[in-house]
């Protein structure tokens, strides 16, 4: 028998297009201002902003890092036991979350400290569950920003589910899932494309690809660009320049609009950089080298938009100080917050396991009341 | 008041019409859930009646299916997940056990997961593999879920409804070698509470406790056993999580000696949890030691096997008489 | 604010092709027989196959055929638990099984039986899980044919392990995984995909597109066609028309080879359709219309090769009264040796959790035959 | 003779190393463990010197870890997998039960999983949510699977040698706040059977029963008892399926009275499984009932509540007393 398989083995046009290796991911990418804070222009997406507009979002990713970087502070200080730093996912997180409406809902990772920031969340509430006081305990309905989720991917399916709700009642809000390059390897993460693709749910996937998943680089998850796993799910997806709060914004805008009218799920995968180690546990230093967080040192998202706004005289000395005089009451005030934060009460590992209750958690509650008690008899 | 004669499948299915009718935020959902009307027709005319909407054909993806079905509530729904089999609700297992039981503390409280998780469970029905577990410790042991089995139709119709109407996630586990087992169910009757075992036949010499597929079996020893002249006490736990202690406590002080029944394999099943606490609580009552009769530790057998590997009534009764054996 | 989002509204090229539902899912179709039984070319696949190989193909599908409707009859007489026939599907297993190589390895569902038998399993072999005797338990290395495997989609995972290890062994076989249309939607799979694109591995996605998932659609699973998920994990995908064995022999061998040369994996959706019930419990006039049924009647796999061994007098009617009493002959020995098949003796339930033994499992033994012993005293 | 005092960490780690060179078809893979070493550094150095080929980083997908690997074993190799942290195994929960435990059996013996999944387990290290848990109770009560933990850097060594050895999939919990608690391991003895308890203190009164992290909080408990003059017997279980019943038996039949510890919630625990089947073995010696000492049936706290979820000295020694308080 012959088989002629020559075809497959050069794979055929489409398939080549698909696997092969893109020679610049740059070409690809959304941008709207260049790493020298430079306006350009986009044939798919545009914006346009006021300057008061744009000091605004200048104004978020500055007081977003600084309460990062007060964060890593106090848990270097004993106040937390561990931070997971946003350090040069300012953009990808204030440009889409400023992208979001306040009816739209929120299902974050661990580190979208600059989306809760734009949400309205008190940036000290993401702190109790790094210092060990709660597993994060606000209350996302408030802001409609979901818990903070560990487990890797699980929150793309609650986004889904929330967003197959939406469409039930017929509003037209959207919702957005945030997770990471190393998420995307995740079976729940496919399984989440699957469902919003078959109920068309209003649902933007918002994947910050920031090169790393600890100390794994993006290339033991995917060998093609990651905004392209979307098509084969039947939706479309985008790459945008994660490091530009002007694409971010605009692309995820879009994103959530078109979910909004009922164009369903959409892919966004902002292109940035994680700046510093995974957590205040982690130690880059084991598996990357200084070189590639220089080149990326040079597309800082908040530099950026600072020459920008420098250059084309939007904001003006008076701006720039008085930010940095709200910098440090932000994180005063965080500090402040933090070193008060009460342990909590013992008695309150026996709550909220349940809603109705449960008798063994009674008995249990009772016995370790008991248990208690008995100290104080014995040092009586 | 209306009764009617039904099957524990039919009584689910008039359970979860009921749930649809009056609350608008229930749904149903699974895989084969809408036109089949589910592999075991439970969902039967469902979908027809309150739509594709309501009665949810969902892609084939565990996961999914109980991942969705959280955002669903977190978004006001009630959702009622239907796993199409015992040995299937693994793929899910990571959605139930670090998203669905936890969320509620995750949020102090401030967000709730009425979540009903529906699985057809334990064997005899000549299934083939990963048709026939009976995996509820593996639920039992995880804080957050709530966990029940109804042994008979009229349980099975109230203590849906009580587990849709409760707003933690509660995994209702059908016994699905009685799906057509038949009795009355009187859907306007107000129920007891969920989570308390029933006693189900009286006796003075022993208790015995199961729920499920296993009641009956133990309702048949206890007649076997009648005619021996021993007395069994029958209790129908219903709830697993948690489990109903006072109830068996109350017995076994009475009856002095206790034997667990479930197809569960014994080794870190739900009998090991009962003798360890009724022990506790009993132990100047017991005149033998608790003794557990279940299914081994090996996977659930070809189904020519399973006869022997079930616990059937010559095993119930083999332990029974090894309790009674003992000299308090 | 003003972004403009027309573009992302209206989708970009790349994705709109992705998204939009193709007008004729046929026009993709790697076809080399027509219904009819004319020999067509296709620019990428092409195959000759000498006479006596096509009557070699069609005898398999033939013989398959009918082992399948013989194991349906043995369920209807209770000899069998339960049967999931492959009926409509022969040509998209007797061409793919007869792609492999000896040294290659299959991983397959529940319903592979006409890939058991190219690779040599006794039909027999099939039926002990169906009857309830035991699980599987064939030895999986005799004709490297991995145990059928129930839970959806896990297989795929076990295949890509197996392609990581003849890879890291230099060796140049292939595996190929067997999974359904409905399979598609689970985690395991698209886990599947990503490990065996990062590791490349030497491994052929099969996916035979029955149309049902039990009853759901492949409107359930997917929006767009399946074969173009791969793309957006990296490799190559491909439709071919799974009623036409030339075609999917031609396909899988190509795929095949390609990953035998170290050019990775591939995915291969075979188009065809489930014409029976989903197993033997199963009742089809519940969800599904007969017209469906009859119009890929008309596109029977075995018809089409006999049509096409007719036209081109490349059988004559001694082969097919030949092949006829070999189908009756190969019916008695399955419906002979099914029904000798013995019941496990019941101490086989002790035998086997564990190669190295356990405890416990000596216990619960012991006590057993106790058991089974205090019977027998009994009954003295 | 060759002794070196070694942390756990380490001793795991060399115990990986000799088993890479000795074998090459042992492979270790997961998430993190090339270049890092894993986030305790447990396989720190293994890439560099067996290569990304033995040593593999692998996507983020637990269930694709566990079945790939199943594939690998497959294949013939003796694939190590490591998950980082107890919270993040159930993603591959489905795999590992419904395949991975099943597998052999379903082959009727004809292929073997020689695969080994090493999960830091447990609290005490001020974690965040989902990486202080103690989920051994939901491999244990799996038929399929070895489960076992070590205490102590030695066992730590030879147990996993073992477990690598095994034609059989073990489930190698590694109790992570001990993992820099140092000890002798003498590399060239030869060790006992993997799954049998050892006696770490002889005692009279009362046997304790640990395995894991609560060995060591054992021996203090008795410690502290011996100088209110109470002779605690410490037994370090080692493994969690099988357990070594017998010679639990053979400690209770001396002591007459048994406490059994661990960090996972008592309901449904291993606890239950060993007061259950020793109160049957022993119920004409035992003086108390079994009492168990084990987490809250709730979720894992945050950290600033751990210390007083998990079961420390003051509650070791709490439930000594009510076991002795009891008149045999
Ligand atoms: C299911 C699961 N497995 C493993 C982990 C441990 N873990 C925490 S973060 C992380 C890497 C995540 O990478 P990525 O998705 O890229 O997000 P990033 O941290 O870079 O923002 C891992 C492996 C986890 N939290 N959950
Ligand atoms: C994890 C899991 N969930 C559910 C099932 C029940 N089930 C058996 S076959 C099937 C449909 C499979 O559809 P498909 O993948 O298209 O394969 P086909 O049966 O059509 O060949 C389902 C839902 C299962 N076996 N495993
Ligand atoms: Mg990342
Ligand atoms: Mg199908």
């Amino acid at each position: 028998m012959t088989v002629d398989s020559t075809a497959a083995r050069k794979p055929r046009r489409s398939s080549k297009r698909a696997g092969a290796k893109k020679a610049a991911g740059e070409s690809e990418l959304v941008q709207l201002l260049t790493p020298e804070g430079e306006r350009v222009e986009h044939p798919d997406y545009s914006i346009d902003l006021s300057p008061e507009e744009l000091r605004g979002l200048y104004r978020d990713m500055v007081l977003t890092r600084r309460f990062d970087a007060e964060a890593t502070t106090l848990q270097r200080q004993g106040e937390l036991g561990l931070w997971a730093s946003l350090l040069g996912q300012e953009a990808a997180q204030i440009g889409s979350g400023r992208a979001t409406r306040d009816d739209d809902y929120v299902f974050p990772t661990y580190r979208e400290h600059g989306v809760a920031w734009c949400r309205g969340v008190d940036p000290t509430n993401l702190l109790g569950m790094f210092r060990g006081v709660n597993h994060g305990g606000w209350d996302p309905n408030e802001n409609n920003f979901h818990l903070y989720t560990i487990v890797i991917g699980s929150q793309a399916l609650h986004a889904t589910g929330y967003a197959m709700g939406v469409a039930k009642d017929g509003a037209d809000s959207a919702v957005i899932a945030y997770f990471g390059d190393g998420a995307s390897s995740q079976g729940d993460v496919a399984e989440a494309f699957t469902f919003a693709a078959v109920y068309n749910a209003p649902v933007v996937f918002f994947c910050q690809n920031n090169q790393w998943a600890i100390s794994e680089p993006t290339e033991r998850q995917t060998r093609v660009p990651l905004y392209q796993r979307a098509q084969g799910y039947g939706f479309p997806g985008v790459r945008v320049d994660g490091n530009d709060v002007l694409a971010v914004l605009a692309v995820t805008k879009a994103a959530l609009d078109r979910a909004r009218t009922g164009e369903g799920p959409m892919l966004v995968e902002a292109f940035t950089y994680r700046m510093g180690a995974h957590t205040t546990s982690d130690d880059p230093t084991r598996y990357r080298r200084d070189e590639e967080r220089e080149l990326w040192e040079a597309k800082d998202p908040i530099l950026r938009l600072r020459a920008h706004l420098e250059k084309q005289g939007l904001a003006d000395e008076a701006f720039f100080a008085s930010l940095e005089t709200e910098s440090d009451a932000l994180a005063k005030r965080v500090r402040d917050t933090v070193r008060s934060m009460p342990d909590p009460d013992h008695m309150a590992m026996f709550e909220h396991t349940y809603a109705d209750g449960h008798t063994l958690v009674d008995e249990e509650r009772a016995q370790f009341v008991a248990y208690q008690a008995s100290f104080a008899e014995e040092s009586k | 008041m209306s009764t009617e004669k039904l099957t524990i499948a039919k009584a689910i299915n008039a359970s979860l019409r009921t749930a649809l009718e009056t609350d608008p935020k229930v749904l149903v959902m699974g895989e084969d859930v809408g036109k089949l009307g589910g592999v075991f027709r439970v969902t039967d005319g469902l979908q027809k009646d309150f739509g594709e909407d309501r009665v949810i054909d969902t892609p084939l993806a565990e996961s999914g299916i109980v991942g969705t079905a959280i955002g669903l509530a977190l978004r006001g729904y009630r959702p009622v997940v239907e796993i199409q089999f015992d040995g299937f609700v693994f793929p899910a297992y990571d959605q139930i056990v670090t998203q669905l039981a936890k969320m509620h503390a995750r949020a102090l409280g401030k967000i709730k997961l009425p979540v009903v998780i529906r699985i057809p469970y334990g064997g005899a029905i000549g299934a083939v593999e990963h048709h026939s577990e009976s995996p509820e410790s593996l639920f039992a042991h995880v804080a957050g879920l709530k966990v029940v089995s109804p042994s008979n139709a009229a349980d099975a119709y109230w203590m849906l409804q009580q587990a849709i109407q409760s707003d933690d996630p509660v995994i209702y586990f059908e016994p699905k070698r009685r799906y057509h087992d038949r009795s009355e169910v009187d859907t306007t009757a107000i129920p007891g509470p969920l989570h308390v075992a029933r006693t189900v036949r009286e006796g003075t010499d022993l208790t015995l406790a199961a729920y499920g597929p296993m009641v009956k079996t133990c309702l048949e020893a206890a007649a076997a056993a009648a005619e021996e002249g021993k007395s069994l006490e029958v209790l129908d736990l219903r709830s697993i999580s948690p489990i109903d202690f006072d109830s068996i406590q109350k017995s076994v002080e009475k009856t002095g000696r206790l034997v667990v029944v479930h197809e569960a394999p014994v080794f870190f099943g739900s009998g090991a949890e009962i003798a360890a606490r009724i022990t506790e609580r009993c132990f100047y009552h017991l005149e033998a030691p608790v003794l557990r009769v279940g299914g081994y530790h090996a996977p659930y057998p070809p189904s020519r096997l399973e006869d022997e590997y079930l616990p059937g009534l010559d095993r119930v009764l083999d332990s029974v008489d090894r309790a009674l054996a003992y000299q308090g």
